[in-house]
């Protein structure tokens, strides 16, 4: 039986081949496939010699595996590098400007699509094969189906430009002023008490995050109701029954915990899901993160960002699973690791 | 008759029990089927040459243009039963693909074990880890659009899918007995994971398929919206989505919302076969 | 006096589309005070259905379709379902047979006592905890394991823990349904000497259910045989061993390996149970049956009192 | 708690736009909005009247030209302050010029390619001495690229890609989200005429869509570049919003790449020039939001002639198409079959239809079959260049305004590379030079016609289109100016 | 005749998970299943092993069937040493014994009809094909009870009852006519009112053919009608083996005698006196107690057992038991 400590620092170390992985994929891919960050950058105009300079500049005219082998003892230092393309800014930096955008809206829309499946799914389960259940369960797989771009959409026209009642795209609006603290818009207002600007980033995240939480929460209606149907055919809370506990208590103190243990588990992996997601909201809703930019950034080959970008990404699925996994561990004490 | 009686005789006990699920199912079979009806049908039935302008740009749904022009003045109702036909093409060549590589590799890699299962193991679970989207759109920009480029990025997104699901499995059914009765007979692994694993594994596929489908359906859908699937002037829902999306404000709704709704339309029907078909599989409670 | 339990005419069906699992099929049957009625029958008789009945626990495809089930005088059919669950745990306790799947895995066992203590009672916290700890010690489980999970406990403590549970407010009687199944046979005996014991102790009637006559032989004072949803006999202990009526019930004691004895012949009964979807018309045991009649075929027989035995059979008429 | 008042709604003007913000640096910057923002808050020595193309002096009192146009000498106004309070001085400007020389960014040619040596005269007075002379070098000195800043505010040999210091102009940045906003305000030391607006605030989009939907929601008064075709149309016929109309100085056009079989022939690159009909491009893909364009050199630059109209009629001319190719061997049952290639995101969303417009009017000559191809922006410049891809799509905003920026680096044999050196010509090299030397813009104008008129003859490039520059504001906004310079310039925008 | 010997064998399982876990923590640690097990077998006998869950039965089972691979030990099999065979040299071996487990639901192939079933292993041994091996494979269901079977080979596994399942798990086993067969809790999952039924084809099956049976059991009252000898295991070890009318009429190890005084018998009349014995075997035996590992529960136990641990001697001819004070009680 090894410790808890043990348990994280080996999900910890774990996760350093997966970064290494998708770190390697990317790297080799972008350079052995076409496009290349000079030529994009300064294509139309520059000299060949100009270009080779450029080259050089950034090591693009080492061999490959040279190339490789430095990048990742950079990483390996905590440095990301900088960008190829523009203000060569330091790939950190770019990431560090966008991801509050793309966190701020991801936690939002995680709330959303939770709440819906929360509440939803333990309804649909306390009623089986009702009406009820089944409209849910229909609710469940065409939310997930509903493409984002399509609900983004109809969401703006209706609610954005034919009622204004919301603002449709961008972060907030331009005559407000929200101090960077953390760039989380909400928390920054809520720090700096400014309820003006928090009203205002409020509003402007509603849609995103409505958008991006009601597609997600389909697959949390679906399992909380599964494994909570689960749980409730298991022995112990027949037991539980015959044991006279009141059926509101078994409910909600022991099944819903019982049954979102495999919600939880879900939640690491839907956290990839909701990055996935995020990137066509973001399109959809002009939203400034770290989706639109990515996909810019791809479009320039800008290789340092877009690596940088996805070992970013990779770590943060890593840390999200690895928290998940730590709250599982604590909420089930069957797991001794 | 040897085969449809039994099946008879399935339905009517489904449809004892699992009334519901039963009818999920069969509503997505049938909105499956009707697609791929469409797609394979798209040239006879459709009434207009999809490449082309053949009238006006931007008119409204009319009898002439079911679902209005585009703004290249080509029918939309052509561009979307053509559109059937490179969605059902990529979507199903990109998780067959999946499907074929993620069984294979997971049957050996469970069976065996050892080493490469777990080097395969720790590959694939970053892959799946990974937001699927984010890495199709890597992978599908740097090869760059087109009909192949497209099944491949999908494709490797899924293949981690199965693999995990078929290996999960194989772990299971080796560790039962009758692999271990197949193994005091002396059969070969040949023989064993042919006969007594894959058969034990397979019933789970097509579940996992439909769902997957369905996932891979907003994939492509997602890709061709980037601009990053199959290249214009394809009719493609994802894409006629974001062409049409430029002129839905001005009022032309028809563009966008007619692809849009076949997206989720496909999704809808995959997911319902799926979800029906991993009820009416999973085994009745006693 | 009225025994403390009375169950007649029960009926309880699994209904799976238009087809129902007979499995308690008119079942009567009678608890006195401080008596330990065993409940045996093969795998699917019925068992786990009768004992859930009781308290009207039967899950989702069940259904009670008609019958009484007296206690104490009151109908626990027709109570209503708060009363019901004053009922359950507080004066009828149930134990079931997987220990394991029987606890919450997520919360402590000694909160879970503590929860089912207070539950019945107006205790506070504080006093429910002490209630609890003499309680586990009581079956022999030691203060210190209050706050174990229930993962941590052995198969045997595990169950100790549920019958320390089922008797912590004070029941007058115990539904143990397949207590020891999961258990070895040397766990299996410490606690079925924990029931011996508790009995003495707390005046307890028990309802043991098991499919191991040996098992029931032991400790029951009067045994009732089910077969296929039917309750075929019912008789004293001893009067059944000794004198056994139902052809079913003497194939079953031939069939009984025994450990005490020299002679080495063990002889089975034939055929297979029935599909309680669609049992044989009459008496559910004439397939089998070596003294099957023709009224057997078409007659489900009455229950006959031969002596201080009750028989389903029509060889007794 | 404590609300942030914000600035009363009439001294602020919101202006939306899809394009993004590079480099804030004039050493590394070289796209269309980045320079637009550079103008507002920065100047060169001179800059162009609005709705003229005359270049008036700015930064620069006064010039002289000498030695047959080989030395240009500055003078600087006197006692102007960067807002770190350094002056202007002619140390600034040689630190300035010699910094974009120095970092050798990617508009670093502006200087590279020109500048020989930078001296200071006096306090006030700055010699430029070029490599050789240039007839157009007082347009070149008014790019971006010119642009003097403060030695205390951007390091010496470093891009500063945030910076939001500025040089001197009617605007200071009060504040820069990347890709969120930006705001600028009036420069209170500004020695030229006040803006008429104290606050300019820019709201960056990500598409179209998110911009129109913007300014119908109220978030913003003027939607800049880029609008939807169909969205400009559209809100035109909304009486609350004005839609301001200029003719651009943006060009797109085809590339046929004369290395590649069978494009080394010229009866093929004429028959496809004259089988291209501009107008389902003009009026199909982009609903008339742009106009046809029948040279390199865009319509309202001088020296411009119509010199593909002049050739093949305004098109589509099938009938001298089909003959053309019967010449070149072709037939209907044996095509010339071509590949044309786009790239999807880079000259915005229209593109998939501007290539299956121009496949369909090929296609209609009967005798040509397309297969459009498609790449990624990078993928796509390295392929054009590495590999020489046959028929390639690409558009041109000037970096000066001189006939010469729309000719030379497309046809002279040294400088379009970039494009897969798709074209030479011994004959069109001679005239580019030396039109490029020519004293007199009469001699000028006459060169730059023949060239034209080679060019369509050859026609190894097919320009099909100009752009307008749309902007869509409210109603009561007014001032807002449109010429072939381009940029918009925010101190003459006001609300009533 | 021997026909089974297996020498101190020894079977640990290592208890970490992952490599990486493996790397972090310092000591290795294992499930000791079968830890020092010797015996041997006499051609035609019923051998039965014996003892509570997890004492390593079933283990001791497989590495004798060579499905798991010893970590140390020695089996000697028909007299050729089988330990370290691998490949065609153990399927040669495989067709001469087979097992017969206790699950009938798990261990015949859901998606293989019975007669294929049955029918397979004469593939795969090349013994016959096609319709000649359909022939035999009828005749051994016939053989097995499963009457007629013509129509007993084309039905699934899913169709048939608990009983019928087993007997053709018994059917598949004994098809290439091997000469040992281990049957692991072959009953144990069996209706009661069927149980002798299996044990009479077990008995038959053994006449007919000449087999010799290792016969798996925590069935005390079951090992007691069929065994001739019997071993009793305790966390890994044997601590008694004998006849078995001597190990049931007068069991020398306090374990033992705790474990038959357990097993519950139909008769009300016999309520016996049973030895009491303190807590449970520990379901994976990780943390052997040294010594005698029966001691913490062992209501003799004296300093002695606590610190040397017992062999397995002879106590009286034949009847072999590992305690110090075995001769005393
Ligand atoms: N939830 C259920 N749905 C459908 N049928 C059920 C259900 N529960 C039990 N049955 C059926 O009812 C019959 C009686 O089951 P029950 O569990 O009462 O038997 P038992 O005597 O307790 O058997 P065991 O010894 O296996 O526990 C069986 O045939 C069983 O298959
Ligand atoms: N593959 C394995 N990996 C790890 N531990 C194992 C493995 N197989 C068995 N064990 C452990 O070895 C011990 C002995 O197991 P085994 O199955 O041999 O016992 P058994 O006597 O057959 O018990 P039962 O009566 O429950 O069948 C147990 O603690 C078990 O958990
Ligand atoms: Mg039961
Ligand atoms: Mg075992």
């Amino acid at each position: 039986m090894v410790s808890l400590r043990v348990y994280i620092l080996t999900r910890v170390l774990l996760t350093i081949p997966m970064v290494f992985i998708l770190l390697s994929l990317v790297f080799f891919v972008m350079r052995i496939l076409p496009g290349d960050p000079v030529i994009a950058i300064v294509g139309m105009k520059a000299s060949p010699e100009h270009i080779e300079r450029l080259r050089h500049e950034l090591g693009l005219d080492k061999p490959l595996w040279r190339q490789y082998i430095d990048y990742i003892a950079m990483i390996m230092r905590g440095d990301l590098g900088r960008s190829m393309i523009w203000g060569k800014r330091p790939v950190s930096t770019e990431i560090w400007d966008r991801f509050p955008a793309t966190l701020e809206l991801t936690i939002c829309a995680f709330t959303v699509s939770v709440l819906i499946g929360l509440v939803t799914g333990v309804f649909a389960s306390t009623k089986p094969g009702t009406k009820a259940d089944v409209g849910l369960r229909l609710f469940s797989i065409v939310a997930y189906s509903l493409f984002i771009p399509l609900l983004g959409m109809l969401l703006q026209f209706t609610l954005g430009v034919k009622l204004k009642l919301l603002p449709v795209a961008g972060r907030k609006s331009p005559l407000v002023q929200i101090d960077r603290i953390t760039g989380l818009y909400l928390l920054d207002s809520l720090l700096t008490l400014n309820l003006v600007g928090f009203v205002d980033a409020l509003r402007y995240l509603l849609l995103p995050s409505i958008t991006l939480g009601v597609v997600l929460s389909g697959v949390y209606t679906r399992l909380v109701r599964s494994s909570m149907l689960e749980v409730l055919r298991e022995d112990f809370i027949r037991a539980l029954r015959a044991r006279g506990i009141p059926e509101g208590q078994i409910l909600l103190r022991h099944a819903l915990k019982n049954a979102f243990i495999p919600v939880l588990t879900m939640m690491g992996l839907q956290f990839s899901l909701l990055l996935a997601g995020a990137i066509l909201t973001e399109t959809t809703f002009s939203w400034p993160g770290m989706g639109t930019f990515l996909l810019e950034r791809i479009e320039y080959r800008d290789y340092t960002t877009v690596q940088g970008t996805i070992v970013f990404y990779a770590l943060l699925v890593a840390m999200v699973s690895l928290i998940v996994d730590i709250i599982y561990a604590y909420i089930d004490p069957r797991i001794r690791y | 008759m040897r085969l449809i009686d039994p099946l008879a005789r399935a339905i009517r006990r489904y449809w004892r029990v699992k009334r519901v699920d039963l009818a999920l199912t069969l509503t997505g079979a049938i909105i499956v089927a009707w697609i791929i009806a469409m797609a394979a049908l798209a040239p006879v039935v459709a009434p207009y040459d999809p490449y082309v302008s053949v009238d006006d740009v931007l008119l409204p749904p009319s009898r002439e243009h079911l679902m209005g022009t585009d703004n290249l003045g080509r029918d939309v109702f052509s561009r979307i039963l053509y559109g059937s036909r490179t969605v059902m093409a990529v979507v199903l060549a990109s998780t067959m693909l999946s499907m074929g590589v993620g069984t294979l590799v997971g049957l050996v890699s469970g069976y065996f074990g050892g080493l490469v299962d777990r080097v395969l193991s720790l590959v694939m679970d970053s892959i799946y880890a990974f937001p699927g989207l984010i890495l199709a759109i890597a992978v599908a920009a740097m090869l760059g659009p087109g009909v192949s480029n497209t099944v491949v990025s999908i494709s490797i997104v899924y293949i981690p899918t199965y693999f995990r699901m078929i290996r999960g499995q194989v772990l299971s059914v080796k560790s039962q007995l009758y692999v271990e009765a197949a193994t005091a007979l002396g059969a070969p692994h040949k023989v064993i994971m042919l006969k007594y694993i894959l058969p034990n594994v397979i019933p789970v596929l097509p579940v996992v398929f439909s769902m997957n489908v369905a996932d891979a359906v907003l994939t492509e859908a997602g890709l061709s919206f980037l601009g990053l699937g199959v290249p214009a002037p394809t009719p493609d829902w994802g894409f006629d989505l974001r062409n049409g999306q430029r002129n839905l404000l001005a009022g032309y709704w028809w563009g966008s919302t007619f692809p849009g709704f076949m997206i989720v339309l496909l999704a809808v029907g995959f997911s319902l076969l799926g979800e029906g078909l991993n009820e009416l599989i999973s085994p009745e409670r006693r | 006096m009225p025994p403390l339990l009375d169950v007649r005419g029960l009926r309880v069906y699994y209904m799976l589309g238009d087809e129902a699992v007979k499995a308690v099929d008119g079942v009567s049957l009678k608890v006195e005070k401080g008596e330990v009625l065993g409940l045996v029958g093969e795998s699917g008789s019925g068992k786990s259905t009768l004992g859930l009945a009781i308290v009207r626990l039967v899950p989702h495809p069940g259904r009670i379709l008609e019958g009484s089930v007296l206690f104490k005088g009151r109908d626990l059919l027709k109570l209503p379902e708060q009363e019901l669950s004053k009922v359950r745990g507080g004066e009828i306790g149930m134990v079931f047979q997987d220990p394991l799947t029987s606890l919450d895995p997520l919360m402590r066992v000694g909160e879970q006592l503590v929860e089912t203590i207070m539950a019945h009672s107006q205790l506070t916290k504080e006093e429910a905890k002490e209630k609890a700890v003499k309680y586990l010690e009581l079956v022999g489980i030691s203060a210190e394991r209050f706050y174990d999970y229930p993962h941590q406990f052995s198969g045997g403590m595990r169950q100790r823990a549920m019958i320390a549970m089922a008797i912590s407010t004070s029941p007058s009687l115990l539904i143990a349904d397949e207590p020891t199944t999961a258990l070895d046979v040397i766990v299996q005996s410490q606690i079925m000497e924990l029931f011996q014991s508790l009995r003495e102790k707390l005046g307890l009637s028990v309802i043991l259910i098991t499919h191991d006559i040996s098992v029931a032989m032991e400790v029951a004072d009067k045994i009732a045989v089910m077969y296929a949803g039917h309750l075929v006999e019912c008789a004293p202990s001893e009067t059944l061993y000794d004198s056994p009526l139902h052809p079913y019930t003497q194939g079953l004691l031939k069939a009984v390996p025994n450990i005490e004895l020299k002679d080495m012949k063990l002889v089975y009964i034939p055929g297979t149970p029935p599909d309680l979807a669609n049992p044989p018309p009459g008496c559910r045991f004439h397939p089998r049956c070596p003294r099957a009649m023709d009224v057997c075929r078409r007659e489900e027989p009455p229950e006959v009192e031969v002596g201080e035995t009750t028989v389903k059979c029509h060889l007794y008429r | 708690y404590q609300a942030r008042k914000a600035p009363a709604e009439k001294e602020v003007i919101v202006i939306g736009t899809t394009d993004r913000v590079t480099d804030l640096d004039p050493a590394s910057a070289y796209d269309f909005f980045t320079w637009e923002v550079l103008s507002n808050i920065a100047e060169g020595f001179f800059k162009y009247e609005p709705m003229t193309l005359e270049l008036k002096p700015a930064l620069a009192e006064s010039y002289e030209v000498q030695e047959g146009g080989k030395v240009w000498v500055l003078k600087l106004r006197k006692g102007l302050k960067f807002r770190d309070g350094t002056e202007l001085t002619a140390e600034v400007v040689k630190w300035s010029i010699e910094r974009v020389a120095r970092i050798e960014g990617d508009p670093a040619w502006f200087v590279l390619d020109f500048v020989d040596k930078v001296e200071v005269v006096d306090k006030y007075t700055v010699k430029i001495v070029l490599q050789q002379p240039v007839a157009f070098f007082k347009a070149v000195l008014a790019v971006p690229t010119y642009f003097p800043i403060s030695p205390k505010s951007y390091p010496a040999d470093e891009i500063s890609p945030d910076n939001t210091a500025g040089g001197i102009g009617p605007y200071y940045i009060e504040r820069f989200v990347r890709d969120v906003e930006l705001v600028l305000k009036a420069n209170p030391n500004y020695y030229g005429e006040k803006p008429r607006t104290k606050t300019i605030i820019i709201k960056f989009y990500k598409d179209a869509t998110a911009l129109r939907l913007a300014l119908e929601g109220g978030e913003i008064d003027v939607a800049w570049r880029t609008l939807n075709p169909s969205d400009i149309k559209d809100l035109a016929k909304n009486p609350d919003f004005t839609v301001v109309e200029g003719q651009g100085a943006y060009i797109r056009y085809i590339v046929l790449n004369g290395n590649i079989e069978p494009f080394n022939n010229k009866l093929v690159r004429q028959a496809l020039a004259a089988a291209l009909d501009r107008k389902k491009i003009t009026e199909g893909v982009f609903l008339g939001t742009v106009s046809p364009l029948y040279s390199l050199v865009p319509a309202g630059m001088w020296s411009h002639i119509d010199a593909f109209k002049e050739k093949y009629g305004e098109g589509p001319n099938y009938e001298l198409a089909k003959k053309l190719l019967a010449q070149a061997g072709y037939s209907e049952t044996n095509k010339l079959k071509v590949e044309l290639w786009y790239t999807p995101a880079h000259y915005g969303t229209t593109e998939a239809d501007v290539a299956a417009a121009i496949k369909e009017s090929w296609e209609k000559t009967g005798m040509i079959e397309v297969e459009i191809k498609s790449a990624e922006w990078s993928t796509y410049l390295e392929l054009t260049r590495k590999k020489g891809l046959p028929i390639t799509l690409y558009g041109w905003y000037p970096d000066y305004i001189d006939p010469d920026n729309f000719l030379y680096p497309f046809l002279h044999t040294d400088s379009n590379r970039w494009l897969g050196k798709p074209y030479s010509d011994p004959e069109m090299d001679k005239l580019l030079e030396e039109a490029q030397v020519a004293p007199d813009k009469a001699t000028r104008t006459r060169l730059y016609e023949q060239v034209q008129r080679k060019l369509a003859e050859d026609a190894p490039i097919i320009p099909f289109l100009q752009g307008k520059l749309y902007v869509v504001c409210k109603k009561n906004v007014k001032g807002i100016v449109i010429d072939p310079y381009m940029l918009l310039r925010y101190w003459l925008i006001y609300k009533e | 005749m021997e026909l089974l010997r297996v020498e101190n064998l020894v079977k640990y399982f290592p208890l970490e998970k992952s490599f990486l876990e493996r790397l972090l923590t310092r000591s290795r640690r294992y499930v000791r299943a079968v830890d020092g097990v010797s015996f041997s077998i006499e051609r035609g006998e019923v051998f039965t092993l014996a003892g509570e869950t997890g004492c390593g039965k079933t283990t001791t089972g497989r590495l004798i069937l060579r499905l798991i691979d010893p970590t140390s030990g020695r089996i000697v099999f028909d007299g050729e040493d089988i330990t370290d065979l691998r490949g065609e040299e153990l399927r040669r071996i495989r067709r001469k014994m087979q097992p017969v487990f206790q699950d009938p639901y798990a261990s015949l192939n859901p998606r293989m009809k019975v007669g294929e079933a049955v029918k397979h292993p004469l593939e795969i041994h090349g013994i016959a094909y096609g319709s000649e091996a359909k022939q035999i494979a009828m005749e051994f269901l016939e053989k097995v009870g499963l009457t007629p079977a013509e129509k007993f080979y084309s039905l699934y596994p899913r169709d048939l009852s608990g009983g019928q399942r087993q007997r053709v798990a018994i059917a598949r086993a004994i098809v290439t006519k091997p000469m040992f067969i281990v049957a692991d809790e072959a009953v144990s999952m069996i209706d009661v009112s069927l149980k002798a039924s299996i044990l009479e084809l077990l008995m038959q099956l053994k006449r007919e053919m000449g087999l010799t049976y290792l016969f798996i059991t925590h069935e005390l009252a079951v090992a007691k009608y069929i065994s001739t000898r019997i071993a009793v295991m305790y966390l890994g070890k044997i601590v008694e083996l004998g006849p078995a009318h001597r190990v049931f009429e007068s069991p020398l190890h306090p374990y033992t005698k705790a474990l038959m005084a357990a097993v519950p018998v139909p008769n009300p009349r016999r309520r016996k006196e049973k030895v009491k014995l303190k807590g449970e075997v520990p379901t994976a035996p990780v943390d052997i107690p040294p010594g005698c590992r029966f001691h913490p529960r062992c209501p003799y136990a004296t300093e002695e057992c606590r610190r040397e641990e017992p062999q397995l001697a002879e106590a009286e001819p034949e009847h072999l038991v590992a305690c110090h004070k075995a001769m005393e009680l």
